[in-house]
């Protein structure tokens, strides 16, 4: 990676944040914090989740006010963004604002490409634009096309057409558009909110082209991420954020990942992160399998055994088709051909059928998917548990069901005020673990896990990591889907590698596997 | 609404205007057989014409304004109130000026779109304060409109004020209907598909929450939309008049609800039709198709086959066939081709295939 | 993006769990109030309680019967418009079986079988040919009222404007007067409200309602599918629409092409009156039905007798009725302002 | 949580302002204790006969007599009209007028129960009057009865059997409404069309047979005749069908005249109506083609107050053997604008046929039942 610092750039700041304060209710997010950015560096800010890394950034991006806030000043002059367009028009001026990509999608399906980028700043296309800035009349189609396409290249992407429907487009090149949006504006300062995780590697490189862009000029990069590993790569400082307060910040020389953690979790690690052993091992009872399933471009003749005891790792790029034959799996998506059967030839047509057999299943989109995010958590864990403490079978008793929650609640430690806590307002890893808590309270036997770190800081990760090794002891069977190779080789027994739809690769457990070994197959 | 995929690549020029035209096509071909059948005619005099197009610019209108806020998932029970409400005002008001005199017709037309667009704002504004759901504000709403349209009036039927001459070229003379109906599409078709307010309308509808964080003002946007609704519902309100010659304001209790279920299969048929060319065109041939629906029906009334009741039960029907073609249009068409009896086969030949390999085991 | 949250103190929850409460009496407040303000009238006027009181359970029976089933709906996340038609349906096919029969159970029976099977073939075939539901209703309200218009007109009794079936033979009115008394419905709702609350709180079908209509998608992949609980849904609300047609049926021995017209809409505002927020899910209560169709009732009736000598006071009750509607919406939401307009 | 007080305040507020009405209501109500108070049952507020009634109750007699009169709003089905005479009964009410027929036996019931009396002011009933002609509260019936209906369409279609020459289109209003059929019996036998018979009974037999008039089966011979009837949607666009086939004359047995006069009018097609004695119904005569008109005039819901008003003050009358009253009214008809004029002129609300003066001569103690029932008999119609 180009390290090529200029150090002169590096003394002038570009941004200043003094004593911001944002609180949500009865929650604090950021609490008095200072931060400041210098012209030409690549700040990384990381932290685990709720540690108000995401808060800070979309207030300097105008997505949000501060609750309180001392002084926040941009170039040396006071900053009070009213909206995200605002930030990026740098207040008026036109150029050279603060740009943000956020974490979650931040474009629209339902419109145009070109719409997206230029959402909410149609007016420079309108028929009649006045001298005083001002402007009406309709808005002129091809020019906003033309204008859109010109964006997109100068963004370095060349495959999307401004004229196609977001909708057509894949994640990836979803992402892709938002970033062109924020580059169009010229922005001075980059945010990026993690989105590397939703990238597959040429996505990766053109944002990695961006960022070095900015690298040494008068410009700067604010980069967040839950990679480790690469936020130690990418930037050239890194600020460590616990509970809305500021720890430490490393420069590049300093960095050291076991002090990094214990900054962002605030305690030692103790214990090993991924599973200790390197013994492929499972039991001989086959308790899920997919013999010749098919679903359209995202599965082609995909077969598979799962054993009890085993954790079966599916590993790929998003578009692969792993997820979706996660849910194929748990009788989510119905197969084109092919079938599913758990344990003796049972075959699973339904969700409802699925949990009857003794599945589970953590889905990648955690908070649409797994959790009814305005119900309690005593709603959340007990609504798939049921016929584990009904009176025969129907009668619900409050003293049963409670029993019940707060079981999962201690098991998993789960940090909340209370049973009757809505989940809305729990961390990442929390609403996590109470999707786990659902799952396991109802004694699945066979455990379908999307992405079941994906948000997840690295203490409750740890956790996971540990709970799965558990079950796998107590002879559960787990099907672990995963975009984190290291993940995928720390705890899987099998490896299934996929690639536009197939599996390409079956790799056993073994110390000797690196990602070199893997990558290959995936793209 | 519209299937953005399909309509990029529905690139070909003949598919498209044969997806335009098919569902106002076979409107046009089973209603000439069913007159030939009965042998009735339809649309036979100039002003039997004009009651066609009266009519027709009732149903798009109406049509139009539902879709607005429908569209976006705003529920609003209120169009029928406003439709009222505007009429019986700007009735009174326009007799009180002109006692029925030449001009009439013209001056109630817009006062009752201009009462209509201020009850839209009351109505819009209401929602953006109160931040409660829309369909209840909405219920709310109507109620209160309901309630002073009842105030206005005592609940007598409005006659004299809506019967002279000047409002009677509004039903007899088909170009002024026509005029109201361009007016109306050129004026939703610019707004909506042209101009600023129209994308930020478009990009709030389909994701609120990043339109609202890039910085779109998500409040004048809902407000102005239920101006333009208002605008519109006032429109009808005063079609109606002219073409029934009368107001019944007897509305309290919800009794102006029933004006909005009319406009939902002419919604769902041109947000069909909009897959292929524009929806707002949808909506205009689907009220179009609508009318001469109701012509047909006024004919088979006269010579005894159809009455109130079968009609609306025809009508519902219609619209839960249509909504199940909408919902399972790939099953429509297989069972069109005759593909799904292939279909069946193959899912027949794979069980057996399937249970005798594991026979077999 | 409102990354994780922290809670402050324990005080700064307890605080927040005070005004969760004080939120959620507060339909139960406002009900309690107006009770009072009309109570007050009543007697200040030197009126008769007891005939008032009685006819406000007459008033709102049968909008707090079908009211109560419909939560299991609306706690779903989606209406019934033809609740109604509903009612005004199975009350046809009730009178005439028991005009034919004379027989009270079979009243109640064919009522409940009616409404039960207009609900089942509203949410069937929806869940069937995947139709929005609330389109289905539209169209059903349709159906049903002109269906029943035509029974009604082709067997009517009435010397009227409106074409009606009534009960003319003394004997049976007899038997309808017998069970025509405030006791016997009050036990009636009782009894329904109990077994709602009782499924509803109880079973593992209610919990799963609730937790469908907070997160269908989640539902879903917990192994509860609309299409099926849907269903049940509409089912536990035919049974309020066929015991409200029913009592409807005891209350005016007859039917008409007007009976029940406004009770299709009267519902939505009685379940919102109540404290039910309109998207349903884990905040659904039961006793939202009772409370928002009384207080909506009684509501009506003070400003009834508070204006009842200003010309065209019918329109003057419904706009302030209307606008103090809103009002208690607003508060009973302040809770859950959320940044972007609600939908 | 500050904004939550404000708003509860706020609430508070208004609740004690509800609470004070209250009061000031208490003290407005109830003060004179020998007036007699009356509710009125409606299921029409809208048309201009039913506004004219009201106003006769509400600006006239309510001026003369010691009475207040309170309507309902309009009454759709029998729950609702139960609901108004408990509410009527609750706030101590003495009388019901009814001019609402959803469920004439369950208000009869219902003003029994609560101790009212209870009068029907218009649509006679014969089921119901021998039900409860002996009820004590039962006050009795005054109005058009079914023949009179019949003989007001009779009359009409005898008026035009000559006139018509080819063509002739009827409005059957809202048949089956009882009322609508027998004036369309009626009008059809006064033309000497047959419809499943030839009799006015066989009429009547065969539209309620039909819930409705089926057009194919009317004939009259020698002459097209086009029907249509209700109001919906297409009603419009029929009556213009029915317009360019250039009818000879529409006949209408009720609501012509607010449906259909400015159509009518403008394509000169002469027409009748049963319905009341408006001004608008006198300018659709004077300058527009309205010819025939038959209706009620606005005082004659005078009588039924007298018997109501008689009840109340412990002076109920009854006949012979002790049952409620019941007299058939006539409508009174107007073939020219000079005629209508009569009728408006000598029937207004400020200056009515049955003003106080007439009325005082069958109010009192002694009031006989034969003297009641010649007085409302005795023809007024007013001559030229």
């Amino acid at each position: 990676m180009d390290q090529v610092i200029n150090t002169t750039a590096r003394r002038e700041e570009i941004l200043k944040v003094r004593g911001m304060t944002k609180t949500f209710g009865p929650v604090v997010a950021l609490n008095n914090v200072d931060l400041t950015l210098r012209k030409g560096d690549v700040l990384g800010l990381i932290g685990e989740n709720g540690s108000g890394k995401s808060t800070i950034t979309s207030i300097v991006a105008g997505m949000q006010k501060a609750t309180k806030c001392d002084g926040m000043y941009y170039k040396g002059e006071e900053w009070k963004p009213s909206s995200m367009l605002d930030a990026l028009d740098c207040c008026g001026k036109g150029r050279g604002g603060i740009g943000m990509v956020v974490q979650e999608s931040g474009t629209i399906p339902g419109i145009t490409v070109a719409e997206n980028i230029f959402l909410g700043e149609l007016g420079q296309f309108r028929l009649f634009q006045m001298k005083n800035g001002k402007s009406f009349g309709p808005v002129r189609r091809k020019k906003l096309f033309a204008a859109a396409d010109e964006a997109l290249k100068k963004a370095g992407i060349e495959h999307i057409p401004a004229k196609a429907p977001m909708a057509a487009l894949d994640f990836q090149s979803r992402k892709l558009v938002e970033i062109a949006k924020v580059i169009l504006k010229d922005p001075d300062v980059l945010i990026i909110d993690e989105t590397s995780t939703a990238l597959a590697q040429d996505g990766r490189e053109i944002l990695y082209k961006i960022i070095n862009s900015f690298r040494g000029t008068d410009k700067a990069v604010i980069f967040i991420s839950h990679d480790l590993d690469e936020i130690m790569d990418v930037c050239d400082t890194l600020t460590v954020l616990r509970d809305g307060n500021i720890i430490r910040t490393f420069e590049r020389a300093e960095y050291d990942p076991d002090e990094i953690r214990k900054a962002m979790i605030g305690r030692e690690m103790h214990g090993d992160y991924y599973r200790s052993d390197f013994e492929p091992a499972c039991g001989e009872e086959v308790a899920l399998k997919a013999e010749d399933v098919c679903l359209g471009e995202s599965l082609k003749h995909v077969s598979l055994e799962l054993h009890r005891g085993e954790i079966l790792g599916i590993g790929g790029l998003a578009q692969c088709g792993m997820h979706e034959l996660g849910k194929v799996l748990f009788g989510s998506l119905a197969p084109k051909s092919g079938r599913v059967t758990a344990g003796e030839d049972r075959e699973v047509r339904s969700e409802a059928v699925a949990i009857k057999y003794g599945m589970g299943y953590v889905s990648k989109d955690r908070d649409v998917e797994s959790l009814n995010l305005s119900a309690s958590i005593k709603d959340n864990i007990a609504i798939a548990g049921m016929d584990k403490y009904a009176v025969k079978n129907f009668l619900i008793l409050d003293s049963r069901e409670k029993k019940y929650v707060d079981r999962q609640i201690d098991e998993l430690s789960i940090k909340c005020s209370g049973r009757d806590q809505l989940v809305q307002q729990l961390s990442g890893g929390n609403k996590q673990k109470v999707v786990f808590g659902k799952w396991i309270g109802c004694g699945s036997e066979i455990l379908i896990l999307d992405c079941p770190t994906r948000g997840v800081d690295i203490g409750v990760k740890q956790a996971m990591y540990r709970l799965m090794t558990k079950l796998k002891g107590e002879g559960k069977a787990i099907l672990l889907i995963s975009e984190e190779l290291p993940e995928l080789m720390g705890m899987s027994d099998r490896i299934l590698i996929m690639k536009d739809g197939e599996v390409k690769k079956q790799f056993m457990r073994s110390r000797e596997l690196t990602d070199a070994d893997v990558i290959g197959y995936m793209i | 609404m519209g299937n953005l995929i399909n309509k990029h690549q529905l690139k070909n020029f003949g598919v498209r205007t044969a997806g335009t035209l098919a569902v106002p096509a076979l409107f046009v071909v089973v209603i000439f057989i069913i007159c030939a059948a009965q042998g009735v005619m339809v649309l036979t005099s100039s002003s039997l014409f004009a009651d066609f197009v009266c009519y027709a610019a009732i149903v798009t209108l109406t049509t139009f304004a539902l879709s607005i806020n429908l569209g976006s998932g705003r529920f609003d029970f209120s169009l029928g109130s406003m439709a009222t409400l505007s009429a019986v005002a700007s009735a009174q008001l326009t007799y009180s000026m002109l006692g029925g005199g030449a001009g009439s017709g013209i001056v109630m037309l817009v006062f009752s779109v201009l009462i209509g667009a201020v009850a839209g704002a009351f109505s819009g504004g209401l929602y953006v304060i109160l931040r409660i759901p829309p369909i209840i504000t909405s219920l709310g709403v109507a109620l209160i409109f309901e309630g002073i349209t009842f105030v206005l009036t005592n609940g007598t039927y409005i006659m004299s004020e809506v019967q002279n001459d000047s409002m009677t070229l509004f039903r007899t003379q088909w170009y002024l209907p026509a005029v109201i109906i361009l007016v109306a599409l050129a004026a939703v078709y610019f707004l909506f598909d042209r101009t600023k307010f129209g994308y930020d309308y478009k990009a709030l509808k389909e994701g609120q929450k990043v339109s609202i964080n890039t910085g779109i003002r998500e409040v004048p946007n809902a407000v102005w939309c239920y101006v333009i609704c208002g605008a519109l519902m006032g429109t009808v309100g005063f079609l109606q008049a002219a073409r029934n010659t009368y107001i019944s304001t007897n509305v309290l209790n919800f009794g102006s609800i029933s004006v909005m279920f009319t406009a939902f299969l002419p919604m769902f048929i041109g947000g069909f039709i909009g897959r292929f060319s524009n929806d707002k065109v949808g909506y205009l041939l689907a009220g179009l198709s609508m009318s001469l629906l109701n012509s047909l029906f006024a004919q088979l009334s006269l010579i005894g086959i159809i009455d109130s009741s079968s009609r609306a039960i025809v009508e519902a029907v219609l619209l839960v066939l249509f909504l199940i073609f909408l919902n399972n249009e790939q099953t429509c068409r297989d069972l069109v081709t005759g593909r799904i009896f292939k279909k069946w086969a193959e899912a027949a030949r794979e069980r057996k295939a399937a249970k005798h390999s594991r026979e077999d085991k | 993006m409102e990354e994780v949250l922290k809670s402050r103190s324990g005080d700064a929850v307890k605080k927040q769990k005070v005004k969760n409460i004080i939120i959620m009496l507060l339909p139960i407040a406002a009900l309690v109030v107006l009770f009072a303000v009309y109570v007050a009238i009543i007697l200040a006027n030197d009126y008769n309680l007891a005939i008032n009181l009685e006819t406000i359970v007459n008033q709102a029976i049968v909008l707090v019967l079908v009211a109560t089933g419909a939560i299991f709906i609306f706690t779903l996340g989606s209406f019934d418009i033809s609740l109604g038609a509903s009612t005004l349906f199975s009350a046809t096919v009730g009178i005439l079986v028991f005009n034919a029969t004379g027989s009270l159970l079979l009243l109640f029976l064919t009522c409940i079988a009616v409404a039960v099977a207009c609900s089942l073939l509203n949410s069937v075939l929806s869940s069937v040919f995947h139709l929005p539901m609330f389109v289905m209703t539209v169209a059903m309200l349709s159906v049903l009222t002109s269906i029943a218009g035509t029974i009604i007109t082709t067997n009517s009794t009435s010397a009227g404007a409106n074409p009606a079936i009534s009960v003319s033979d003394s004997v049976l009115r007899d038997i309808l007067g017998s069970v025509d008394t405030v006791w016997f419905k009050v036990l009636i709702l009782a009894l329904f409200a109990v077994v709602c609350i009782f499924v509803f709180n109880f079973t593992k079908v209610g919990r799963r309602q609730k937790f469908l209509g907070g997160n269908p998608v989640c539902a879903k992949m917990t192994g509860i599918p609309l299409s099926v609980y849907g269903i049940i849904a509409f089912v536990m609300a035919g049974i309020g629409v066929g015991l409200g047609a029913a009592v409807n049926v005891t209350y005016t021995m007859s039917v008409s092409t007007g009976t029940a017209s406004d009770i299709g809409m009267s519902v939505f505002i009685a379940i919102v009156f109540g404290g039910m927020p309109i998207s349903g899910g884990a905040r659904s209560r039961i006793y939202a039905a009772i409370v928002g169709g009384f207080s909506y009732i009684i509501l009506n009736n003070i400003l009834n007798l508070l204006l009842s000598s200003v010309d065209g006071r019918y329109g003057y009750v419904q706009i302030i009725s209307a606008v103090l509607f809103l009002a208690i919406v607003y508060v009973a939401s302040i809770n859950y302002r959320v940044k972007h307009l609600p939908r | 949580m500050k904004h939550l007080g404000k708003k509860l305040v706020a609430c508070a507020c208004a609740l004690a302002l509800t609470g004070s009405m209250a009061a000031l209501a208490a003290c407005g109500g109830n003060g004179e204790n020998d007036e007699v108070r009356i509710g009125v049952l409606v299921s029409d507020v809208s048309g201009e006969e039913a506004v004219s009634f009201r106003n006769y109750y509400t600006q006239y007699i309510a001026e003369q007599y010691n009475v207040t009169f309170t309507y309902t709003e309009q009454l759709n089905d029998s729950a609702s009209e139960i609901a108004a005479i408990e509410q009527f009964a609750g706030q101590n009410y003495d009388a019901i007028i009814s001019l609402s027929a959803n469920d004439r036996a369950s208000q009869a019931e219902a003003c029994e129960e609560a101790g009212m009396y209870y009068a029907i002011a218009s649509g006679m009933d014969d089921t119901i009057y021998e039900t409860y002609k002996n009820n004590e509260y039962f006050v009795g019936q005054i109005g058009p009865s079914m023949s009179t209906e019949y003989e007001a369409g009779l009359a009409m279609g005898e008026y035009y059997a000559d006139k018509i020459e080819d063509s002739v289109a009827i409005y059957g209003a809202f048949i089956p409404n009882p009322m609508h059929v027998y004036r369309m019996a009626g009008l059809l036998t006064g033309l000497g069309a047959t419809y499943g018979g030839a009799t006015g009974e066989a009429i009547v037999g065969a539209i309620f047979a039909d819930s409705g008039v089926t057009a194919s089966k009317i004939s009259l011979e020698g002459k097209t005749v086009s029907y249509l009837a209700g109001f919906g949607d297409s009603t419009m666009t029929e009556m213009g069908t029915i317009i360019a086939t250039d009818p000879d004359a529409l006949l209408s047995v009720g609501m012509a005249t607010t449906f259909f006069s400015a159509m009518l009018n403008e394509a000169g097609i002469p027409y009748a109506d049963i319905d009341s004695f408006t001004t608008s119904n006198a300018a659709n005569m004077q300058s527009g083609t309205l010819e025939y008109l038959a209706g009620k005039y606005t005082s004659s819901i005078g009588p039924i107050f007298a018997a109501v008003y008689n009840a109340v003050q412990g002076n109920k009358i009854e006949n012979a053997d002790g049952s409620a009253i019941s007299i058939s009214q006539d409508y009174w008809v107007a073939t020219s604008y000079e005629q209508f004029e009569v009728f408006q002129t000598s029937d207004s609300v400020t200056d009515p046929i049955y003003n106080k003066e007439l009325l005082d001569t069958v109010i009192g103690e002694d009031v006989t039942y034969e003297a009641f029932e010649a007085f409302v008999t005795t023809d007024r119609t007013p001559q030229a």
